[in-house]
């Protein structure tokens, strides 16, 4: 994850970083009885190359984009691998503790 | 060389919550922590008093600054009102200190 | 995949679907020997409730934003599987046949 | 009912491509195309002349317009010229019409 020169949307140059994991804690509380925060993490940057996880697909997207069909939706910096957290949930048949799957983000990659 | 003392909670299991029994060796209503100095409640609240689903040594909350368990904000998940505590002194989970 | 009325960066109403698949068909001509052309697909379109492929990770993301947390990543609408497709590799030994892996996006969600 | 005649193929396989072999049964340099009309050739441009790699039905390219094996524009893959010619007459891939 590497810093890089580019310019914003109003074409002034602004230094951002290629797309990577960025610390992210939120509040669980509408969502399980324990606990009450948990470090989800985000990804956020640019994806420009070199891809930290390159697949066809985005390197065929990228390019045909910068062919100039500038209307298609581009690569987006999203997790591609998670962790399970161990949560407290409510049920009728009682509070129990689960193994949940998919919630803190682990890796990056551009898709 | 000793070792520091390990905390004690009291310990209650309605429903197969194995990581809980994990927690630490229990003796009837009491377990002793095997890596954690803070004690747990779960409760639902039922007919408006608080019944006890989980008492146990922590393996969720990783935070108990206080000596007596009081209740945090009460939460509604799947229409069902619960509350629950943490505390950091033997046996302390024992009662939950809660106004309705 | 829906229509659902909502507004433009402008204000303005507009009419836009949910996250879903979008026929796009890319020339291979840089990339293989073999074909011309693939219909690779993308994926495009809001990331709104219902989701297609809710995973706890989104969820929460999505609720963190909702909060005010406006500067955060919000989640992206990005292919979340993929099809191989044969294609015809040159390299020094010789040119081959070969399959290869995530060419084309067959199914979208939100990360 | 009489079954359409089969397209037949100049066949060639220099590096073992097993998907080619199982496009129709192969007799000598003469493949007999499973489920194509079209019959494809892959070469290599080595000291400026054309050298075949694949000849063989298609399975890969999907169209074939003309009948003769006219070369598509050379592509330049891993630093390597290459050019590639499909067509659809009996055996029309055992030549490429290529000028350098």
């Amino acid at each position: 994850r590497s810093l890089r020169s580019t310019r914003d949307s109003t074409g002034k140059q602004v230094n951002a970083t290629t797309c990577g994991l960025k610390s992210l804690t939120v509040s669980l509380f509408n969502a399980f009885l324990g606990p009450n925060t948990a470090r989800i993490n985000n990804c956020q940057g640019l994806c420009v190359f070199p891809l930290s996880d390159p697949i066809y697909h985005t390197l065929l997207l990228i390019s045909y984009i910068e062919n100039g069909n500038v209307k298609e939706r581009a690569p987006c910096c999203v997790p591609i691998a998670y962790d399970a957290l161990v949560v407290i949930k409510v049920k009728l048949e009682g509070t129990y503790i689960c193994l949940q799957p998919n919630m803190l983000a682990t890796k990056c990659g551009c898709r | 060389q000793s070792s520091p003392q390990k905390r004690q909670c009291a310990f209650k299991n309605t429903i197969a919550n194995k990581q809980f029994e994990d927690a630490g060796d229990v003796n009837g209503s009491v377990q002793v922590c095997e890596s954690t100095q803070c004690c747990v409640g779960y409760y639902r609240i039922i007919n408006d008093q608080p019944r006890a689903d989980i008492l146990a040594c922590d393996i969720v909350e990783k935070s108990c600054p206080n000596n007596a368990c009081i209740a945090q904000p009460a939460q509604v998940l799947n229409n069902i009102t619960s509350i629950k505590c943490a505390c950091n002194t033997d046996l302390c989970n024992n009662n939950i200190n809660w106004t309705s």
